[in-house]
């Protein structure tokens, strides 16, 4: 079964050319429907895959299938190859599963679009790059799917490409991650350099079998750190994101934050030999990127006011997360908050979407409130997804964020005091969120004003992304798109199940299940920490960690909801500690003087020399020619010059001389 | 005291004669001056050549003598033919007439 | 050969047959005069066509010699004077051809000026005479003989056209340097003569070789091949003694400036070859920098001041002088093997390049002969323009002499430019070589914007139909037609300027 | 097998001979076509071309792979006096060089009609296609020379002739530049021939003999190599002699900047591989250093003057400088996968460059303009030309599963081996790439078209029909470039234990290959 596991790619593909071909006569919604069924299709095959993996023992859990020698150039042999492990698979079924599900929501949530089957071209298209990325067998097929994200993330950004804000934020989201892949593709030269070979099973050996230096494996870590950084939307390269929001709400929900975002954290466990390999101060510097992304993300997002925004910048604090943990070496945990994160942060988006659609594509939380009444169902499954962000037990963010906390606390406590810290901000403006847009009084009167409205911005003819109606008033979405709401709430509320630690008198049949799952790819779980004084007080970190939930929680409830506390919002958060700014102004000025100062250059020094040769000669031609006056008694004068000259060689230097 | 003649001499006074033509040449604006001064030239390379022949006791240099006088009759010929067409198109034309054509 | 005794004279075998082109040639010449003169007026093209074959017979005779010579070895006629040789006769098929096409040319041209009749035709026989006599002395005064018949001819063909005074004054100043310059030639004879005790170039390079030691230089010689430098250094036209020709390639009638470019350059360089390389090459070290310095300076002011000119006639005077300076490159290059055994690719390429030179730059001026009959007389850039539109045929003939003349591959110039650099290069004179190259960029400009005004200038309306006479049209195709061959099949040519290496002396 | 029976047939069939006459000829009917029938120069000119194109794919189907060596050759004295032989043969470097010439010409010429003068434009191209396919097929010095250098007179009446506002100074400029780099050339190559004569003791122009009979003392070969490379740098071009290009690719028609980008740049790389690394080993690996540094500052460069252009033609053409700084560096890293990379990289480039070139010509025909500001939201009313615009504009980007990605991707990997740090820089030339095109898309394809460009049209069936060679060649070159590769490689090995025997250059490994990767996988 598990050598079929090339059709998961392939049926998104499939549907990527079928809409291609077909996709104006399919049309509004049945495209929609049939990109779903693909996506739904490849995860049934992983489904059957996983099972076929589980029936056998766990050191056989592993199987490379090559379609096609890629690129054979004498000692550099690279195969198109997939490698169906525990954690590709693992990925496969998260990503085909919600993928599946966000696909379902776009069917209503695009509903009416003029580029409704471009919609979905471009998610299959997706999917089946977010696949490769996750299946590959070497670092190059990884990148084909990488690249393949980054460009269908472009192209769905810049979806509604008339707005300059959606087309600005697609190409800065491609040139930013183009330059975390600069960091990949180095790490592919060195890696070929020191082993001779692109394929994880092959790097990791010569890593674990330590015939990878340190100093490389230490280069490796850090390029691809810089790829992650890019594709994960870590500091420093973490700016696209929050513009990335300028996509339709289904795609933030699928790439910006379920998917392709966590590519990085992926590469980073995939390859978790070779950080291991590398220096110590490594995998510690990973961990900081990771800690100070989530404090500082979290921060930002206290401040903000568009209901995506929050959410955008949630997303990069909680990856903070699992980078954090692969950098203290908690990569079970970095997958379960991965996989947990998944689940929450594509309902929260959903919800946010199905608000948005309810809304009027009005996006300012400050103009919603009270919307629990008229959208019952997305303000219970968004509560859901806010309680699992936030940390609350037994929901699932809680037992994938604490297994992080357990590691930092066991790494170092400053790690620990700022995941702590990033948690309790969590549970704040989450809470701040659900309070604004679903509880206290509405504010939403005013009608939305259209101009923010994509749709309406399209032109041609007038689309409604639902049935027009008169006077505005917010409604509950129809169930294509709550459905899938209701099943990620289920998702979200249960998903720690999958890998419950050996506390509060767990079962021991139940505990750890994730851990076990993908230990032939990752070897050290909790038994790595055993001894330590984290360990040995894990009940402590949880009531700590429950602790700081819950005081974000009323915190935040006092200060928006029973207005207590002056709200404290500074523009400083608001604005992202300005380092947006910074580097557009960088950018746009020196950056683009500069640039400017080369094309002069060419122009005026280049091209100009070349020019001036000509200049010169024609110059000095002129003024010879005017010299010859035509007159014969000159013209015989220089003849008679010639003669002297000539007789000055010949007599004087020849002869006498 | 007569000193005799070198054989040299008649070389000097050849190539003083040849100056003077070609330097005439350059200072003379008319035509035939100009003309006349080649034909000094050329009577001065005779000279040369009858010179050296005495010098080298040898005829063929004599011989060349007669070869220059004819060549410089067919000259005159020709020069004096197109000069006075010259000359019957612009009477009084001097050479500093002539430069039309230039650069 | 000393046999001169005043009791019995003995006259030198002559080889009538030997002599047959130069026979020809001569009586063409008195046919035309004498019978032309007595007769009334000859039919439309006869006299052209009656000068045409007796060239034709002339080059056909020359190649009947040539397998002579190569049976049986060259030798020297008429007690010495004139070599027989192969390279005597490449240059009198050679000359016999330019005459031949100028004839052509010049058939229609005249028709339209007053000295219509046999004379210029005689003129360009006698001309010829010249040239051959030239190429084949091999005694310094037959040499200035030959030299003078040709410049006397050249000197009334440029002034021929009575009616425009710009012929005039070519004429008169090409008669006043010419005169100067033959001076200067004929007293470096006489110093030669002084060092040497002898005219002949045999007895030269006897007296030469005999002659103790070289070391000690003797400066009467030394004189005396300034002197023949600065002359042949004027008829080919090199700097700094080129400026004569602007003017009267630009003021004489076109079809002449094609026969002097053509036949005259070619009996010049012939003439340099014999009197340096063949009878100088003891000197060899002393004149080789000489010529160096005169083919830098030919390339340089050549190619530069063409580029600034105007009139289409004056544009090709230039760029002949930089030709003038690749073939100096070539003699440079035949310089630093002159007299040995093995003489190198030098003179070959030099003659080479001589006859596919001559035709090139007759077709040149073909063309020019036939635009300025219907732009009355003008020939500047702009009586060019929109010549591919009025007629295409004759545009892209233009345009196949002046990439040839650029050098580009696939036609005659090509191959010339190729012999060239490749002799230089053989002989280790690299600077030349390249310096030469760079200036043919510089050089090609100006063919390019005669290209630019054929081909993408409008036709002013106000230009006469422009007829092309059929037999200037002959002329034409037929110079393409070689140019072309030559440019694609060149090995037979090659092949038979290898042979004049194999000189007699 | 089908190679050996090619192999025979072409002893009896001189199909490289074929393939440079058949153009010739076809110009010559062009030319020589009557004027009364306007549509017969078109009919003869497209059964050349296609008649070329069945060739040289014949060819390619016919070609011995894992044959190092040079096959199809024709061999016939020339010029016997000067040692010149009409020496024609195709090895792995040239055969896909030749494939691009040969398919690219029927293209365009199907593709694209000029504004006028058809039947001498149409005689120029081919004539055009017959140098190019002569200067890639050819093994002896003075045919190749000669070849080379007539490629520039159609060339510039192309230019000259169909060309933009401002063509006849960049022809010209064209003309003249490239020629100046041949005069060093050809000097050179016959001083090259006259030292050998010495070692070989005949003269001769034939590459193999030369190369292989003769070995230059150290200076003069670097002299030698120095004259040869001068030509071929102005030809890619290679910074600072770059700035014809942007002139001519600008002002030449459609076609002949198709052309100019597809074949013509790679006479350059092209000449540095077979006559300057072949011909000279020694120097080229002396001056290695120079021509890295030369080729990552292009690679910056241009990519940094493409960003700030404001003519969309001219930001293509900076482009190119960009892309072929990526070949030289690959060719000078003397590793097979850089090399490879380097011959693979120079036909992708010939196909996604030339793409780019259709769209901006099928631009400037609806807009008549090119200027990167007056154009706006086209994606808008021309949803489909965008998303051609955009496959191609991905390619040039080096997107993996596109085929601009193999290229650079193998030969900043090899680079990487013998170039470390110059490969870095290089690999940031990347990201520039991505930042150029994308911000030129944004301008010309995104936001909303205002009234000059709401009514562009969509695009034709025609233009349709041609693109889409080029983005088939553009997917399978990404997706299934093993074929390509394996006819490449041998000849490059070859080629670099040449390098290897003249120097003492090892081709360094990588430090530990494990697992002996093929064997366990591959079924």
């Amino acid at each position: 079964m598990a050598d079929l596991v090339w059709l998961i790619p392939a049926f998104p593909l499939a549907g990527f050319a079928l809409i291609l071909l077909f996709g104006r006569r399919l049309g509004d919604p049945r495209a929609g429907y049939l990109a779903t069924a693909a996506v739904f299709a490849s995860f049934a095959v992983a489904v059957a895959i996983y099972f076929d993996l589980l029936s056998r023992p766990e050191d056989e859990r592993q199987t490379v299938v090559t379609l096609f020698s890629w690129l054979p150039v004498g000692s550099l042999q690279i195969d198109l190859a997939f490698l169906a492990d525990p954690l590709s698979i693992l990925m496969c079924l998260f990503v085909t599963g919600i993928g599946g599900l966000i696909h379902l929501f776009a069917v209503g949530y695009m509903h009416g679009d003029p580029k409704f089957s471009k919609f979905f071209m471009y998610l299959n298209l997706f999917v089946f790059s977010m696949t490769l990325l996750v299946l590959g067998e070497n670092l190059l097929v990884t990148f084909l799917g990488w690249e393949g994200v980054g460009t269908c993330s472009y192209l769905l950004i810049s979806f509604w490409h008339t707005r300059d804000s959606a087309a600005t934020a697609g190409k800065k989201a491609f040139v930013t991650n183009r330059v975390g892949d600069f960091g990949v593709m180095l790490a592919m030269f060195l890696a070929f350099e020191s082993v001779g070979s692109l394929s994880y099973p092959v790097l990791n050996e010569a890593a674990e079998t330590g015939s990878l230096a340190a100093s490389t494996a230490s280069g490796i870590t850090l390029l691809l750190l810089l790829g992650a950084a890019g594709k994960s939307a870590q500091i420093p390269l973490y700016l696209w994101l929050p513009d990335a929001m300028e996509g339709p709400t289904p795609v933030s929900a699928l790439i910006h934050a379920a998917t392709m975002v966590t590519g990085g954290v992926f590469l980073l466990t995939r390859v978790n030999p070779v950080i291991v390999a590398s220096y110590d101060w490594v995998p510690t510097t990973i961990a900081w990127v990771g800690a100070i992304t989530a404090l500082f993300a979290a921060t930002i997002a206290l401040a903000q006011n568009d209901i995506k925004k929050v959410l955008a910048y949630s997303t990069v604090s909680q990856i903070g997360y699992m980078v954090l943990a692969v950098g203290t070496g908690a990569y079970v945990a970095a997958i379960f908050h991965m996989v947990t994160h998944a689940a929450f942060k594509a309902l929260l988006f959903l919800g946010a979407g199905s608000v948005i659609h309810g809304m009027h594509d009005e996006q300012d939380m400050r103009k919603m409130g009270a919307l629990r009444a008229f959208m019952p169902i997305t303000a219970a499954t968004f509560i859901v997804g806010w309680l699992a962000i936030a940390g609350v037990p037994p929901f699932s963010g809680f037992w994938s964020k604490d297994e992080i906390l357990l590691f930092a606390m066991a790494e170092s406590v400053p790690l620990y005091v700022v995941g702590v810290v990033t948690a309790v901000l969590t549970a704040f403006y989450m809470t701040r969120q659900v309070i604004m847009v679903f509880f206290g009084e509405a504010t939403w009167t005013s009608h939305a004003n259209e101009d923010e409205a994509p749709e309406v911005a399209e032109g041609d003819e007038p689309v409604e992304t639902h049935d027009a109606h008169g006077e505005f008033k917010p409604h509950e979405s129809p169930p294509v798109m709550w459905i899938p709401l209701v099943v990620l709430a289920g998702l979200a509320a249960v998903g720690g199940i999958i890998n419950l630690p050996n506390v509060l008198g767990i079962p021991s049949g139940t505990q750890y299940k994730l851990e076990e799952w993908l230990h032939p790819v990752v070897e050290f779980g909790e038994a790595e920490i055993t001894g330590t004084w984290a360990y040995d007080n894990k009940v402590l970190l949880i009531v700590i960690a429950v602790a700081a939930a819950l005081a974000g929680l009323v915190l935040a409830w006092t200060v928006y909801l029973k207005k207590r506390i002056q709200p404290w919002e500074p523009t400083l958060f608001a604005k992202g500690w300005y380092y947006d700014q910074a580097v557009s102004w960088f950018m746009g000025n020196p950056g683009r003087d500069g640039f400017e100062a080369v094309a002069e250059f060419d122009q005026k020094v280049v091209d100009g020399a070349v020019n001036g040769v000509a200049v010169a000669v024609k110059e000095t031609a002129s003024g010879t020619s005017r010299s010859q006056t035509g007159y014969v008694r000159q013209y015989a004068g220089i003849i008679g010059i010639g003669v002297v000259l000539l007789l000055g060689w010949f007599v004087v230097i020849r002869g006498i001389l | 005291m007569i000193a005799a003649i070198e054989p040299t001499w008649y070389l000097l006074l050849a190539a003083m004669l040849f100056g003077i033509g070609a330097f005439g040449l350059l200072i003379r604006r008319n035509p035939l001056v100009m003309f006349m001064c080649i034909e000094l030239m050329l009577n001065a390379a005779n000279l040369t050549f009858v010179a050296l022949a005495t010098q080298l006791g040898d005829i063929n240099g004599q011989t060349a003598v007669f070869f220059v006088m004819v060549v410089a009759a067919a000259e005159v010929v020709v020069g004096l033919g197109i000069i006075v067409s010259i000359l019957r198109r612009r009477p009084g034309a001097t050479a500093d007439d002539l430069a039309e054509l230039k650069g | 050969m000393m046999l001169q005794q005043f009791d019995t004279f003995v006259g030198p075998e002559v080889g009538w047959f030997a002599l047959s082109p130069l026979l020809t040639l001569l009586g063409g010449a008195l046919g035309l005069m004498l019978l032309g003169a007595l007769t009334p007026p000859w039919p439309k093209g006869l006299y052209a066509f009656v000068a045409a074959t007796t060239a034709g017979a002339a080059g056909a005779l020359a190649m009947v010699q040539w397998d002579d010579i190569t049976d049986n070895g060259a030798t020297t006629l008429v007690g010495g004077a004139l070599a027989f040789d192969t390279f005597a006769m490449f240059m009198t098929i050679t000359i016999s051809a330019a005459v031949l096409l100028v004839s052509l040319l010049t058939d229609e041209y005249l028709r339209d000026t007053p000295n219509d009749g046999p004379e210029i035709y005689a003129l360009y026989l006698v001309a010829a005479i010249g040239g051959i006599v030239m190429s084949s002395a091999n005694d310094l005064i037959v040499l200035f003989l030959g030299l003078e018949t040709l410049s006397l001819a050249l000197y009334v063909l440029a002034a021929s056209n009575r009616r425009s005074s710009e012929s005039a004054e070519s004429g008169i100043k090409y008669f006043v340097l010419g005169g100067f310059s033959s001076a200067f030639f004929l007293y470096g004879i006489a110093l030669v003569y002084g060092a040497t005790g002898s005219t002949n170039i045999t007895e030269m390079v006897t007296a030469l070789q005999s002659a103790a030691d070289l070391s000690t230089p003797d400066t009467l010689a030394l004189a005396g091949i300034a002197m023949l430098l600065v002359g042949l250094g004027f008829k080919v036209a090199a700097v700094p003694f080129h400026l004569w020709a602007p003017d009267v390639y630009q003021g004489a009638p076109s079809p002449v400036t094609a026969f002097m470019a053509s036949a005259g350059k070619a009996a010049a360089f012939a003439a340099m070859l014999r009197v340096f390389v063949i009878a100088l090459p003891f000197y060899r070290d002393d004149w080789r920098p000489a010529i160096w310095a005169l083919a830098l300076l030919s390339l340089v002011v050549g190619s530069f001041l063409a580029v600034v000119q105007t009139n289409v006639k004056r544009m090709l005077a230039y760029s002949s002088i930089s030709h003038a300076g690749f073939i100096l490159v070539g003699v440079e290059a035949a310089a630093h093997r002159a007299g040995e055994a093995d003489a190198g690719p030098g003179m070959p390429s030099v003659v080479l390049y001589l006859v596919l030179y001559a035709v090139l730059v007759i077709g040149s001026f073909g063309v020019v002969t036939i635009v300025s009959r219907s732009s009355r007389g003008d020939t500047t850039l702009s009586a060019f323009d929109g010549l591919a539109k009025r007629r295409p045929a004759l545009a892209l003939a233009f345009t196949v002499f002046l990439l040839a003349q650029a050098g580009v591959p696939f036609t005659s110039g090509f191959i010339a430019k190729f012999g060239v650099i490749q002799a230089a290069v053989e002989v280790d004179s690299y600077a030349i070589a390249v310096i030469a190259m760079v200036t043919a960029v510089v050089a090609a400009f100006i063919y390019l914007r005669i290209m630019v005004s054929m081909w993408l200038g409008d036709v002013d309306d106000d230009g006469a139909e422009l007829a092309v006479p059929f037999s200037a049209g002959l002329a034409i195709t037929a110079a393409v037609a070689f140019t072309l061959f030559v440019g694609v099949v060149p090995g037979w040519l090659i092949d038979a300027a290898d042979t004049v290496t194999a000189y007699a002396r | 097998m089908l190679a050996a029976e090619a192999g025979a047939a072409s002893a009896a069939f001189p199909i490289l001979t074929a393939l440079v006459l058949v153009p010739i000829v076809g110009a010559a009917l062009v030319a020589l076509s009557p004027k009364s029938r306007p549509e017969t120069p078109k009919l003869i000119a497209l059964i050349s071309a296609v008649a070329t194109a069945a060739m040289s794919i014949w060819l390619m189907a016919s070609f011995e792979t894992g044959e190092a060596g040079f096959q199809f050759v024709s061999k016939h004295t020339w010029i016997e006096p000067w040692g010149i032989s009409w020496h024609l043969g195709v090895d792995g470097i040239s055969l896909f060089l030749v494939v691009l010439t040969g398919i690219l010409f029927p293209i365009v010429i199907a593709g694209i009609d000029p504004h006028h003068d058809e039947k001498p434009y149409l005689a120029w191209m081919l004539m055009l296609q017959a140098g190019v396919m002569g200067s890639f097929l050819s093994l002896d010095l003075f045919v190749f020379f000669i070849f080379f250098e007539i490629v520039l007179v159609p060339m510039y009446f192309l230019i000259g002739g169909w060309g933009y506002e401002n063509r006849v100074y960049a022809a010209t400029k064209f003309f003249l530049y490239t020629m100046l780099g041949s005069a060093f050339m050809l000097v050179g190559l016959i001083a090259t021939v006259a030292i050998a004569s010495d070692d070989l003791g005949r003269v001769t122009f034939d590459l193999v003999e030369i190369a292989e009979g003769a070995d230059f003392a150290a200076s003069t070969g670097r002299w030698l190599f120095f004259a040869f490379a001068i030509a071929f740098a102005v030809k890619v071009p290679i910074f600072p002699l770059h700035t014809w290009l942007p002139d001519a690719h600008t002002q030449a028609p459609t076609a002949g900047s198709v052309v100019l980008a597809g074949v013509m740049l790679k006479l350059g790389t092209y000449g540095l591989l077979r006559f300057g690394l072949y011909l000279f080993p020694e120097a080229s690996y002396w001056s290695r250093s120079l021509w890295l540094t030369l080729a990552v500052v292009g690679i910056i460069y241009g990519a940094i003057a493409a960003t700030m252009q404001k003519d969309l033609k001219r930001l293509v053409a900076y482009s190119s400088v960009a892309h072929l700084g990526f070949i030289v560096l690959g060719t000078f890293a003397f590793t097979t996968q850089s090399m490879s990379g380097g011959v693979i990289q120079m036909v992708n480039h010939g196909v996604s460059t030339g793409a780019l070139f259709l769209f901006v010509g099928w631009i400037y025909e609806r807009r008549k303009t090119r200027q990167i500001a007056e154009l706006n939201g086209i994606q808008k009313v021309a949803p489909i030309f965008a998303a051609g615009f955009m496959v191609v504009m991905l390619s040039s980007i080096g997107v993996p599963g596109l085929n601009g990605f193999i290229g650079e991707f193998l030969i900043l990997t090899g680079s990487f081996l013998t170039a470390r740090w110059w490969t870095v820089v290089a690999a940031g030339g990347v990201i520039l790439a991505a930042l150029y095109l994308l911000w030129a898309y944004q301008r010309v394809f995104h936001g909303e078209p205002d009234d000059d460009n709401k009514d562009f049209p969509e695009l034709r069936w025609k233009e349709g029909l041609t693109l889409l060679p080029f983005l088939g060649l553009i997917v399978f070159m990404g997706v299934y470039p093993k074929p390509v590769l394996d006819r490449i490689e041998p000849s490059i090995d070859v080629l670099i234990s040449h390098v290897e025997e003249h120097t003492d250059y090892v081709e360094p490994e990588p430090s530990i290959v494990i697992g002996a990767h093929g064997e366990e996988e591959d079924e």
